[in-house]
């Protein structure tokens, strides 16, 4: 038997992981480099070589280190592993925030037009009118479910684009002289990226707590605003699900006291077509694409968080923009004005904006509004169902398009919201989010959207239930010992932590290192 | 409406479940001023057929690079990218999965990702990658400030070879801070950084094979920079070359940053792209970012996790090293199959053939007498100097179906001396019938 | 609760199988009739009336009871049911004489060209003059690597193929005056389109035995023909794997005696590039480009089967066929001359074609051979791994593309074939072909192809040792038992036959029925 | 070389462990006059790109139907297919699974068969379908065989409405037999059989909405045939019309064959399509091709399997009622897929929005005042007469991209009866612009 320099196991002992496992279509799938060598490559191309002397000396030297898969290697590799994965194609995924729904088939087709997927953003803006009209298209979709004033394509997600909205209010103070504004206020239920953001450019944070309903009151607002406040970001509907009941209020106390208002608008999915952000006086929010306007999660990314902005930030909006002229349309690069700057190479996620304006055509407006209410139903109705054994902190009201429950019920179980979640998993199901928002105690917060049947909201329902009754009723281990149908049981994260291994390194050298 | 799976009959049914008797009543939060009082200018729900002929009409006014000869690089790259990388990231498995916070049920994302880290870290040379960014530019300007935590110094030094729009990204992430010095383009490929660093700089950035096509020699500048106490960050925006060249992590490279698009990702206009950041291992606690890691079940199992998490927004909030959350999964996969069908051999074979293609480009426009080719070293781009401004020519030539390159007042508008500029590339996918095609136009439009 | 017309079942206890299973990733999947219904849509139209003075009086009364799927339904449908398969890309697929080889999908991109796809077969022929080169160009192919006179490209399938050489075989009779020949003369080890097929057009089939290596012996032959004979219909290389050493003497003793040589081409794979069956002497050959030639296989179909023909078969060739003539190629669609007639409706299988087409263009005719070679080369070794404890019934000699085992190592285990197969599965495996060939007790044919890698024989050959000691060491029940990994157990196949349901029906209907 | 695993050193490994010295051995039984003596006329190997350039420009050598106006029908559709279709038929487990042999991981495909049975005997009117036929040509061959089986008896009449290039593949399939009559056509629409059903005929075939458009009521015949125990085959060449048409099998029709292409399926210059084949009851083990049924595990647990395979190939040999094996599954699957997306709701729309199209086309075709339309019915098809052979204006308005039809003459050479005859098909897809320049093109060609 012999053994490759990559570690390539080719005796029976080694290989026999490659098709024994838990399942007969779930085999465990070993690592790309315990498969590959430097020897298969899985793509056909000359071997010519070239001379040294334009290289400026430096050919390389060090090993690529890099294994290849031929074709049918590759492809096996990456189904089987794909196969260990959950999605929405294959299951409910009701991730609160996250606005899991169906990404349409369509969508995908025509980002891989070649008009669309083999342009360059370089290419001489005559040669690209098309691309540049779906753009604007996309955009006056923006603008128009918004009532905003201009729109920032090129964020290239949601937190990009608090980012930009965030700058742009920077740029404004700046402008109006009071580049001395140095808070920001930040509900305690806000995501991560909010105070992140604030940071990152400079803000310190300041936290405004909930009332007892979940929400924001303006007077709590008010007592924090002041001179050095340059603005708020508050997420509507928030965190919890629940709609600002004082949001214009809100609004005006923090214009009154000359600060802006960002709103993250993550969850605009619950109100599109159905209110505009634009009405309640918020400044700036960023729309993700990837949640409200279907384009793919991809398992973490590419998304694109495209900012609508009022009258009052439009004129320090990134660079790059478009500027219609009659028959065409032209796009401007270099800051003018007060644009406060490029945030990125390039004019955006091109392919995201092709997908995003695919779904709003296809569902049109009365089908956005129609998504928007499908899902604050939704949203309702596993509340309704599930309201008696579950506990909500803020009951009492309707919920915007998630519901969130705390881990109340589970009190003296020895159950945890964590191994409720894992329990699930054993069911089919993907878990909600857990321990989200961070104002109530082991966060269950679940967002169905609009896409979940009646039949899946059903079994959904049915599951949670009986999950729920067996932890009340005493039944630890099946949750503490949970997941055992997955392809893995619980992972260790504590060791991931604390000895991070964070590449492969052939077995050797793995042993040299751990030494 | 064919995305929403509700008929009358079910949301009758689901109302009367919640106790009530219309959806509007769902929004009584809602300020009554708002609701609903409003008429968009937005066309209703379509038929299938007509959005895709609506989105088709749209493409075809679009010129594809593939419709004619094509010679536009500067940080986008047009590479045949293998049928079955498209085909594998469509799998619903793939594209569908959220982020792999349930790793139990998300092993085919992660063990992807930890593959990837693996793959970029030994491309670049470095000890550690992240599980990606959104793209080469932000990239860069993350690492600069990564830099800047790590050696708690403001002073940063940006090459003028770097791209001008990673550049003004740079600048925008810094805006207000200070420290901060952007050297002038450098054309010709000179040197500008040696002699500025001092014991203030937090790190310098510098572009190889640069904006202009340049190879650039870092270990000069990295031993410098060392001597200093500053970290040396490389950017390269064209990943297939490091299948020839020399990787940053062997020159001395702090961090590298690079633009991933090349592998596996089209040019679709500029974006989504995929921004990859490795590191040396002592500064991975600073990094931004997701990061995949090794563990084990409870089974002993081997399995990955999404790790080191403390570093970021969800659970640092206000104190996190980046504000990074939805970050290039998809294309970071799509760059992960690229690269492992290439492989080592693959790679090489790619990288020479596009070195041997701009070869073969640099000679023809050296030859037709017309320009001044400025390098002396290039992977598969370069720079010429047209008798005149380059912009105009450029237009000429897509008029005649040429799409000729960049002109490099593009992106560095109102300055003379690049006015005549103009940055070409070739790779594998350049024909010698298109370097003619080009040749005969430069010589049309230059006569 | 409410139910409705087509049993779409909505109270939680019905619906809760929807996500329930017996693993977290492969769930049970309900029938597409107890998931839609009458009121739900995947396809959005709009809803015109129409007048009934066109229609002849016959506008549709009776129902159509079919349930629909919105979008988001379809999705996880046909997802979640696609799990429960096992595929090429997800696994070895040893099926011999299947070739389940690896399928580019290069080729599944060139076949959704629209040059290709959206193209009309009723076009006039200057249209598509693209289309017709590539069938030229595919006809090119086959004929140059078989060494043969003429090709028919519309067979659909491998038993059509055969159907079109025996019928150009029946026609060269006829035209000789040799109509009364009825008699055609088959192996035992054939595949049972073969003899279906020569039943089929009204031949009497008489058997050949093999000899005891598991070929044909022309001696055989030779007393088997006769004036009656009109063709032999022989497979090289044969159902057990082995290339017919008396080939070419076969063909000439059949030629003597008046008859024409169909071979049966479905293992041309071991052959391709390496020999020509031209030179053997054959008169009519299919092909299965969904074998040879990497089309899908698509859990049954779509397939294409083009023949081959000798000089002297030529004539007798089928519409449609292709002619040039200078720059144009012209599609001949009317039977001339000798021509048997038409064996479908328009040109047969493009989307194969181009698939195959473009399979050999990546592969080059060196690849092709190549290609063969490995996949000889991967049979023998597994049978250089595994025959010490599996029973060859012709060993002592090199195999083709695949090998075959018989049952006699289980004697006296009590396990069969088919437990053995079962206890694959529940290793991940793809059983291989079983019980076939006939010509031996309890057959076990294994047809890696070319398409796997050292590793994956190495991981087969150990799960497959050691399944074999297992069994032969007395773990009877692992293998009656199984499979108990997969996501069911053993089907009632019986049952199945005695009292077919072969549509579903709405449970009261159901019921109602079974009475 | 991509598709092969090896590399050089595996193969040595391997040659090593069988104990030979060259593969060359491997093929030992092989004549040596026969073995590598043979030069072929074929390239090498070449990149993907390069194969990718090679198929491309085939391509483009085609008028594809989405180029210009597009009338063209005559048993093959022209219809939208949702992106969803062709997204899940390619995926991994759905496209490169075999027949499904082994139900325990087959469960998928066989689920779907069941569900396709079930469609296809739902929207026919029949008691049970089976699992895919080739085409409709065929499965209405297939369908003649079986009636003769059924019956025991030879004579079959084919109707002059059935699609020619159907009729001459039952007529090769039969070649050789006794029995078979064919009518001549009959672009009127006028019945042709009736008179001459006998206590000796098998069957009788014909099909509606027939080739040239007309809908037939069968169920005369039906009553007629059954009086003198002969069979109803109805062929139907546009599934799409059952969504506003009588079923079949309503009409006393007993065996219904289709071509399914409609649903699901593109064009593809002919296939592949599906055949369908549905039946009553009382037929089923006189069917050819593979049926699937439910059963269920050790466990109970509900499951499919092939079933009632006595009747194939692989059982019977030479006594089965077909020798079919591999069939039309992926594209059935498409079918099933396509009309699960449909249901009752959607099909029925888009039955009637064709046949709205084929109004609108009709009446600007009569509004001409250059041609008869023949049709008092259609669904969304149609003949006219043209004052001049149809062939030659077919050819002309091709020249102007217009896409306008079958010339009869194409399929019924030599027969001057039919040489004026024109039909044309009318979709979802036919846009009022495209009527009008097809009205335009006549016009002018006819002028
Ligand atoms: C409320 C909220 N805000 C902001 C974000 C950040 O968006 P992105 O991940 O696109 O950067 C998220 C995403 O999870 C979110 O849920
Ligand atoms: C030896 C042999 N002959 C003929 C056939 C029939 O080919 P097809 O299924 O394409 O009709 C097969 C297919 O399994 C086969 O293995």
């Amino acid at each position: 038997m012999t053994m490759n320099r990559q570690g390539r196991p080719t005796s029976p002992s080694d290989a026999q992981m490659a098709v024994s496992g838990k399942a007969a279509l779930l085999p465990a799938e070993p690592l790309l480099f315990e498969i590959g060598d430097r020897d298969h490559s899985g793509v056909d191309l000359p071997d010519i070589d070239v001379p040294d002397d334009r290289l400026g000396g430096l050919r390389r030297k060090s090993p690529l280190d890099l294994p290849g898969l031929t074709e049918p290697e590759a492809m096996r590799h990456y189904v089987r592993l794909s196969r260990r994965n959950y999605s929405i194609d294959a299951g409910m995924y009701p991730l609160g925030s996250c606005t899991m729904k169906h990404n349409p088939r369509l969508n995908e087709k025509m980002a891989r037009l070649p008009g669309f997927a083999d342009v360059h953003p370089l290419q001489p803006v005559s040669t690209v009118q098309g691309a540049l009209e779906a753009m604007e298209q996309l955009g006056h979709w923006l603008m128009e479910l918004t009532n905003t004033a201009a729109v920032s394509l090129s964020p290239k997600a949601g937190a990009h684009g608090e980012l930009c909205g965030m700058m742009a209010i920077k740029a404004a103070h700046e402008a109006r002289g009071e580049g001395h504004r140095k808070i920001v206020l930040v509900p305690e239920s806000a995501h991560g990226t909010n105070p992140a953001t604030a940071a990152f450019l400079g803000y310190s944070v300041r936290s405004i707590d909930a009332n007892e309903h979940g929400t924001v009151d303006v007077e709590a607002v008010k007592a924090a605003l002041s001179d050095d406040v340059a603005a708020i970001m508050l997420t509507n509907p928030n965190t919890c699900g629940l709609f600002e009941p004082q949001i214009i209020e809100i609004a005006e106390a923090v214009h009154e006291a000359g600060a802006y208002f960002y709103c993250d608008g993550a969850n605009f999915n619950a109100i599109m077509g159905v209110v505009r952000p634009g009405d309640l006086g918020i400044d700036a929010m960023h729309i993700n694409l990837h949640k409200t306007f279907s384009t793919p999660h991809g398992g973490g990314g590419p998304g694109a968080g495209p900012v609508v902005l009022s009258e009052a930030l439009a004129p320090f909006a990134p660079v790059p923009f478009l500027r219609r002229d009659g028959q065409t349309i032209e796009l401007v690069e270099h800051a003018e004005g007060g644009s406060f700057g490029r945030l990125t190479a390039f004019h955006g996620q091109m392919g995201m904006y092709v997908r995003a304006l695919t779904y709003m055509l296809s569902h049109g407006v009365d089908g956005l509004a129609q998504a928007a209410r499908d899902a604050v139903l939704n949203a309702n109705y596993l509340k309704a169902r599930l309201e008696d054994l579950f506990s909500a902190p803020y009951n009492g009201q309707p919920v915007m398009h998630e519901v969130l429950f705390d881990d109340t019920f589970l009190k003296g179980t020895g159950v945890t919201t964590l191994d409720f979640a894992k329990a699930m998993i054993d069911e089919g199901l993907h878990p909600m989010t857990m321990y989200f928002p961070l104002v109530v105690s082991g966060a269950m917060l679940i967002e169905p959207t609009e896409s979940e049947s009646l039949q899946t909201l059903d079994a959904f329902v049915a599951t949670m239930r009986e999950l729920a009754e067996d932890a009340t009723n005493g039944n630890v281990e099946r949750f503490t010992a949970a997941p055992v149908n997955a392809p893995l049981r619980r992972l260790d994260e504590t060791r991931a932590a604390r000895q991070p291994r964070l590449k492969w390194t052939a077995p050797e050298a793995g042993r040299a290192a751990a030494q | 409406m064919r995305y929403l799976p509700h008929s009358a009959a079910d949301r009758a049914h689901m109302l009367d479940a919640i106790g009530t008797a219309s959806v509007d009543d769902l929004f009584a939060a809602v300020p009554k001023s708002v609701l609903g009082t409003f008429v968009p200018d937005l066309p209703d729900y379509q038929p299938e057929f007509a959005v895709e002929a609506h989105m088709r009409a749209l493409a075809r006014r679009n010129h594809a690079a593939g419709d004619g000869p094509f010679f536009i690089g500067a940080g986008a790259y047009r590479h045949h990218v293998p049928a079955t990388v498209d085909h594998l990231i469509q799998r619903s498995e793939w594209l569908t999965a959220y982020t792999p916070y349930q790793p139990e049920i998300s092993q085919g994302t992660l063990q992807m990702l930890f593959e990837f880290q693996t793959q970029v870290a030994n491309l670049t040379g470095m000890d550690v990658a992240n599980a990606s960014m959104y793209d080469g530019s932000t990239a860069t300007a993350e690492a600069v400030l990564m830099a800047r935590r790590i050696t708690r110094r403001n002073k940063v030094f940006v090459s003028g070879g770097l791209h001008p729009q990673y550049r003004d990204t740079v600048v925008t992430y810094l805006s207000g801070e200070e420290g901060l010095e952007c050297l002038s383009p450098s054309p010709e490929g000179q040197g500008d950084i040696m002699d500025r660093i001092d014991t203030d700089t937090a790190a310098i950035v510098i572009q190889t094979p640069d904006f202009y096509g340049h190879i650039r020699d870092v270990s000069a500048l990295a031993e410098a920079a060392h001597a200093k106490g500053a970290l040396l960050i490389v950017v390269v925006t064209e990943i297939i070359s490091l299948g020839l060249l020399e990787a940053p992590g062997a020159l001395g490279a702090d961090i590298v940053v690079a633009e991933g698009q090349s592998l596996g990702n089209p040019l679709t206009f500029g974006g989504p792209y995929v921004g990859l950041l490795a590191c040396r291992e002592k500064f991975v606690r600073q990094m931004p970012g997701r990061l995949c890691g090794e563990t084990v079940d409870t089974e002993g199992e081997r399995g990955f996790v999404l790790t080191l998490s403390t570093r970021e927004q969800h659970i640092r909030r206000e104190k996190a090293t980046s504000n990074i959350c939805t970050n290039s999964g998809l294309c970071a996969l799509a760059f992960s199959i690229h690269l492992s069908l290439l492989g080592e051999k693959g790679l090489s074979r790619l990288a020479r053939l596009n070195h041997a293609r701009a070869i073969a480009l640099a000679d023809a426009l050296a030859g037709t007498g017309k320009v001044e080719v400025l390098n002396r070293s290039f992977f598969n781009e370069l720079t010429v100097r047209l008798p005149v401004p380059a912009a105009p020519v450029v237009e000429a030539l897509a008029a005649r179906g040429i799409l000729a390159g960049v002109p490099v007042s593009r992106l560095e508008p109102g300055r003379g001396d690049v006015e005549n500029l103009l940055v070409l590339a070739a790779t594998e996918l350049t024909t010698d019938a298109d370097i003619a095609a080009l040749v005969e136009g430069l010589n049309g439009e230059l006569a």
